[in-house]
């Protein structure tokens, strides 16, 4: 039963040769982390999408393209199916909050091609008022990733199924990995379920008893991090027309 | 006239088979499962917001939280990340004793799966078959490192300790135990009839449909897909070992818990070559100090082969001793994406099947 | 006369008092040997903290059960609440009135006292009717909770035990008609004079009485309706104390029914192995160790003892060994296999019976 | 013996109103397995055990299970609606007055004036013939031979009845599926 020799997965088109490497840089950086690799995918690019994304960037071996929001979904679309990128896998989808720069939110896409056996990361910038289209009409399994750098930075991500926190309660305030989040994090308000209430899916705001701020007001005085709209308190079953895309079919 | 109603029920976040605290709203025809809506978080730590904050040397005791079951795996792709970034080497002898640990951890991380898995579907002998041998793997981590299941066993750079005295032998002799016990496993479930109409065809998803989710792992290898990142980007020594990688196509539980039962034998195929091509000296730390200066701005992804799947980790450095962002790319979380389309369409009897062929270890999911 | 009647009505009490307490003593018993058993065979030890090597255990168990509170959900139905659990027991324990527990009666001031409380002349159909009204119990259960887990352990079991009802009764069916009786004294009588167990001539019977047996009684791998690992405790989810306990004591006094019908149907009651073979006759020491009426009173009492246990046994080692089967799967063996299986077995017992009456 | 047949009686009565009196079908299920038993009980006073053991049986232990099984799964609040009409209440009475009226001008038609236990020994003349077993062989036998000798016809029908139904069942089934 094991094998050594690594199967195509269905459905994708039979590979093609890949083109030449790109000619390397003459001069060669001093640090060996600084080394040009060869991966196909910024060339390919550069050839039937010119233009969209910058040139590669190499560091330890791997390969970064920075690209524009605007081009993202085009240029997703071209890595997932060209087939000499064939990057079938989305291993990684995240952010990171640069609160100095202009567009706060740096994004990262990992992708790895099993078939090519390249990885390649993409790059975005977005501000925080400004949203990024969603990945998942590319890779279904991008909901979740989504999910996540909405809940913890507060991206949004436009077409994405279902955009609500997903590790943080859903009745969380603020974003915890912006750098400017607190790292003990806000006064606590607490928001106490009464046995009673429950089956009529309501709940006491006490916050306002414990330290004299209501939720609400809470939410308001951290207005300039509290970016992204808050999800319903209490999230009703996903109705099923999401659900085709849940399943990533 | 009548028509049945359907039920929505929460399977957890207490429920004795979704392994820790997973959620799982459920919507019921009956039986059968129409919708279901996987909910997480409850185990959410803050790992990554705390890790921004601290030196890289004090972040590998956090990696032994998330993944609690398999913390070996969790240090090597946290440490290989910071080595990677740093440009550090680590010395032979010291891959080699990384290797034997987490190797010897996946083994004990399959044996949990197994274990539970089975019980889950009702077969509880198996459960203490497989804890049996597992306590010997805890009480082999024991004796190298002192922990039985935080380990943080290595070090930025290498290891801190050579393998103690009779550790050896002791290992040998329990990888020689392994296979037979390994045998007893097979004759209670492998072709057991009950077992094969409880997982064949349980929990389907096909090479596509696995990729699309980003589900790595066993359970992209029991889809026919033959990727496993210890071949692909061979790290740490494995491009010195002889071992195959166990593929099946079945895409079901069963092809789940086949590839699975196959990897415990490579496993122990793996460390046994480990144990014999071993340097018996030489140095076990790359570098002397614990400052490290990575270069400014850069970032980097590090994955290795956790025996859930991709285990990967992505820093930025801000030319400090700490990460400006450090995010964990935990098989678990995304393994997760799976859980829904598969139970789809399923029986409740099928839910915990699926669950627990998935492998998820919620710590790891959550962080 | 009167004194007569009065008498008789003593000594059915003090049978029945006999039987109750027998029955209900054997089951910490029962669970203790289980825990023994399967901790046998999962290579660990079982309980061994209380008493000498755990012997008293159960009894502690029973104690904490008993002491603990007794709740009962908000918006549960109260009175089906707690008329549920006695509506599991008292079946279990009134189906023992026709189990013969020894060959012989004894003599006790000049009084006869047989070692069963009464021999209907429908035994078998007797005990299948009565336990066929426990599981209104479980069902009830479930739903009284009025919650859901319980209820889909409910739903399940209500499925299950109509299902494996009829194969459980066909299956009995085939030995019925060897014995020519639905007595359960005279089934034995029956086996005695006929020179052979029935379960040799009815395996296919047996195989398909015990499977439906283990069904009915919702154990391992049938405990569906229970399913610990998806439906949380199934039915009993939302009890707790002494009601629980309730559920308990009767699933092992209907596994100890199932078991003593399969011995009584078919593997000769208190008969001794081949008991037409005379040298075999040893077998029944207490014949030798006790004097007069005692000595085959004790041997088929322990003939009897030694027969159930093993099918208790047998109920143990499967639960260590297999995995649990699915609902739908279930159903699927129940009326694809055992219900069509337990038809042909009648028609192929009619056919041999006929033949041999012919010829012999 | 008068006296257990009369609290049986009254039990099954009782029981029997309380099945059509009852809002909550569950309890009304409860009650009507109450008075299987109690019939149950009469068939035993007429020594009619394997009656009885099958009333139990079947009745309480089957067909009650399965009542229980569709009254769970079936959404209560418009079974409610259904019993609760008016029209359909008196129409219900009506249609149990006319029932109890045909079965006593059956029964005065046929002459029969009183319900009497069986005799020891044998059965009415009126069940079993000349040639036929006594009830002392045992009940089993007895209605074993008479349903196979004197009423084969009408078994067999039965059973092909059932048979019918149980295809009629699975073709339902199967067109819903």
């Amino acid at each position: 039963m094991p094998t050594d020799d690594t199967k195509p997965p269905a459905g994708t088109p039979p590979p093609r040769e890949t083109p030449p490497p790109a000619p390397k840089p003459p001069v060669k950086p001093p640090d060996p982390l600084l080394a040009v690799v060869s991966c196909p995918a910024p060339d390919r690019l550069r050839e039937v999408l010119p233009g969209r994304v910058s040139e590669p960037h190499f560091f330890a071996g791997e390969v970064t393209l920075t690209v524009a929001p605007d081009h993202l979904l085009e240029v997703c679309q071209f890595l997932r199916h060209d087939p000499a990128c064939s990057f079938e896998l989305l291993a990684d989808l995240t952010g990171t909050d640069f609160p100095d720069e202009e567009k706060r939110f740096r994004v990262v896409y990992h992708l790895a091609s099993l078939r090519n056996g390249q990885r390649l990361r993409l790059r975005t910038q977005v501000g925080q008022e400004e949203s990024l289209p969603s990945v998942t009409p590319v890779w279904p399994g991008a909901n979740w990733f989504e999910r996540e750098a909405f809940d913890l930075l507060g991206i949004q991500f436009d077409g994405h199924p279902r955009l609500v926190r997903i590790l943080m309660p859903d009745d969380w305030v603020g974003h915890p990995l912006r750098k400017d989040y607190p790292l003990p994090g806000y006064p606590e308000h607490h928001l106490r379920y009464r046995t009673a209430d429950i089956t009529r899916r309501s709940y006491v705001d006490i916050s306002w008893k414990a330290t004299g701020e209501r939720a609400a007001d809470i939410v308001k005085k951290y207005k300039g991090n509290v970016g992204a709209p808050e999800s319903a308190p209490h999230v009703p079953m996903p109705v099923d027309d999401t659900n085709g895309q849940e399943t990533g079919s | 006239m009548f028509r049945t109603q359907e039920m929505e029920i929460n399977m957890g976040p207490q429920h004795p088979s979704t392994h820790g605290v997973l959620r799982l709203k459920l919507r019921l025809d009956g039986e059968r499962v129409v919708d279901s809506w996987p909910v997480i978080g409850y185990l959410h730590r803050g790992i990554e917001k705390l890790s921004e904050s601290k030196e890289f040397i004090k972040i590998t005791p956090f990696t032994d939280r998330m993944d609690y079951v398999c913390a070996m795996s969790g240090n090597l792709a946290y440490l290989g990340a910071v080595e990677k970034l740093c440009g550090i080497k680590v010395p032979e002898k010291a891959a080699y004793i990384r290797v034997i640990m987490v190797e010897l951890n996946r083994i004990a991380s399959h044996l949990l799966w197994l274990g539970t898995h089975a019980l889950d579907i009702g077969a509880m002998s198996i459960f203490l078959y497989g804890f049996r041998e597992r306590e010997m793997i805890l009480d082999l981590f024991e004796a190298y490192c002192g922990a039985r299941l935080t380990y943080n066993a290595f070090r930025i750079s290498g290891v801190p300790a050579d393998l103690p005295p009779g550790w050896k032998e002791e290992c040998t002799g329990f990888l020689k135990l392994f296979r037979q016990r390994h045998r007893e496993y097979e004759q209670i479930l492998t072709a057991n009839r009950i077992w094969l109409k409880r997982t064949k065809d349980v929990g389907y998803m096909d090479a596509e449909h696995c990729l699309a989710l980003s589900v790595t792992g066993p359970v992209l290898r029991a889809a026919g897909v033959a990727r496993d990142l210890r071949k692909d980007e061979p790290y740490a020594i494995y491009d010195q070992l002889d071992f195959d990688i166990p593929v099946d196509d079945g895409c079901d539980t069963y092809a789940r818990y086949i590839v699975r039962m196959a990897e415990m034998l490579q496993s122990v195929h793996m460390v046994e070559q480990c144990l014999e091509k071993m340097p018996s000296e030489g140095p076990l730390m790359g570098m002397k100090g614990r400052r490290m200066k990575p270069r400014k701005d850069e970032e980097i992804y590090f994955a290795i082969e956790g025996p859930r799947g991709e285990q990967g980790v992505y820093l930025i450095s801000d030319g400090t001793d700490r990460p400006y962002r450090c995010k964990f790319r935990n098989s678990s979380f995304a393994n997760l994406q799976a859980l829904a389309p598969m139970v789809q369409g399923g029986l409740v009897a099928d839910v915990v099947a699926i669950i627990g062929t998935l492998d998820i270890v919620l710590g790891d999911s959550d962080r | 006369m009167e004194t007569q009647m009065f008498i008789t009505i003593l000594i059915s009490v003090v049978q029945i008092s006999i039987v109750l307490s027998l029955v209900a003593l054997s089951v910490p018993l029962l669970i203790l040997m289980e825990r023994k058993v399967i901790g046998f065979m999962q290579s660990r030890i079982g309980p061994k903290r209380v008493g000498p090597s755990g012997m008293l255990q159960t009894i502690a168990d029973g104690l904490k059960l008993l002491l603990k509170e007794d709740i009962i959900p908000d918006r549960a139905d109260k009175w089906v609440f707690r008329l549920a659990p006695m509506i599991v027991l008292v079946p279990a324990f009134v189906a023992f009135a026709v189990v013969p527990f020894s060959g012989t009666g004894l003599n006790v001031f000049g009084q006869r006292i047989t070692p069963w409380v009464t021999d209907l002349n429908i035994g078998i159909l007797f005990i299948i009717a009565i336990s066929s009204v426990g599981v209104f119990g479980i069902i009830l259960g479930g739903w009284a909770s009025n919650s859901k887990y319980p209820l889909l352990g409910a739903l399940r079991s209500a499925a299950q035990m109509v299902s494996y009802e009829v194969p459980l009764g066909l299956a009995l069916v085939g030995g019925l008609m060897w014995a020519g009786t639905a007595s359960m004294v005279g089934i034995v009588e029956a086996q005695r004079e006929a020179h052979l167990w029935f379960f040799i001539p009815q395996v296919v019977g047996t195989v398909i009485y015990f499977m439906a047996g283990v069904a009915e009684t919702n154990r391992a791998p049938f405990d569906l309706a229970e399913a610990e690992t998806e439906l949380v405790s199934g039915f009993h989810t939302e009890y707790s104390g002494m009601r629980f306990g309730l559920y308990f004591i009767a699933e092992y006094a209907n596994m100890l029914i199932v078991a003593a019908v399969a011995t009584t149907m078919f593997f000769g009651g208190w008969l001794r192995p081949f008991p037409n073979v005379s040298w075999l006759a040893f077998l029944d020491i207490f014949n030798f160790i006790l004097p007069g009426q005692w000595g085959p009173f004790m041997s088929g009492l322990m003939w009897v003892i030694i027969k159930v246990s093993c099918f208790i046994f047998l109920y143990y080692w499967i639960r260590a060994t297999f995995p649990r089967y699915r609902y739908d799967q279930l159903m699927s063996i129940g009326w694809k296999w055992l219900l069509p299986l337990a038809l042909a077995n009648i028609m192929g017992t009619g056919a041999l019976l006929l033949w041999l009456g012919q010829t012999g | 013996m008068p006296l257990i047949f009369y609290m049986l009686a009254l039990v099954a009565v009782v029981s029997a109103l309380m099945v059509v009196t009852r809002p909550n079908a569950v309890h009304s299920a409860m009650w009507l397995v109450l008075t299987f038993f109690a019939v149950a009980g009469l068939y035993i006073l007429q020594g009619a055990e394997y009656i009885a053991a099958v009333q139990v049986l079947v009745y309480a232990g089957g067909i009650m299970v399965l009542f229980l099984f569709v009254i769970m799964l079936v959404n209560l609040e418009q079974v409610d609606g259904f019993v609760r009409s008016r029209m359909r209440l008196s129409g219900a009475v009506v249609l149990a007055g006319l029932m109890l009226v045909s079965v006593g001008a059956a029964f005065r038609l046929a002459g029969v004036t009183q319900v009497v236990p069986l005799p020891d020994g044998g059965l009415p003349g009126s069940l079993a013939g000349p040639g036929e077993p006594s009830l002392a062989a045992g009940n089993l036998e007895v209605v074993g031979t008479i349903l196979l000798t004197s009423y084969l016809l009408p078994f067999e029908l039965v059973s092909v009845v059932l048979l019918v139904a149980v295809v009629g069942a699975i073709v339902l089934a199967r067109r819903e599926a």
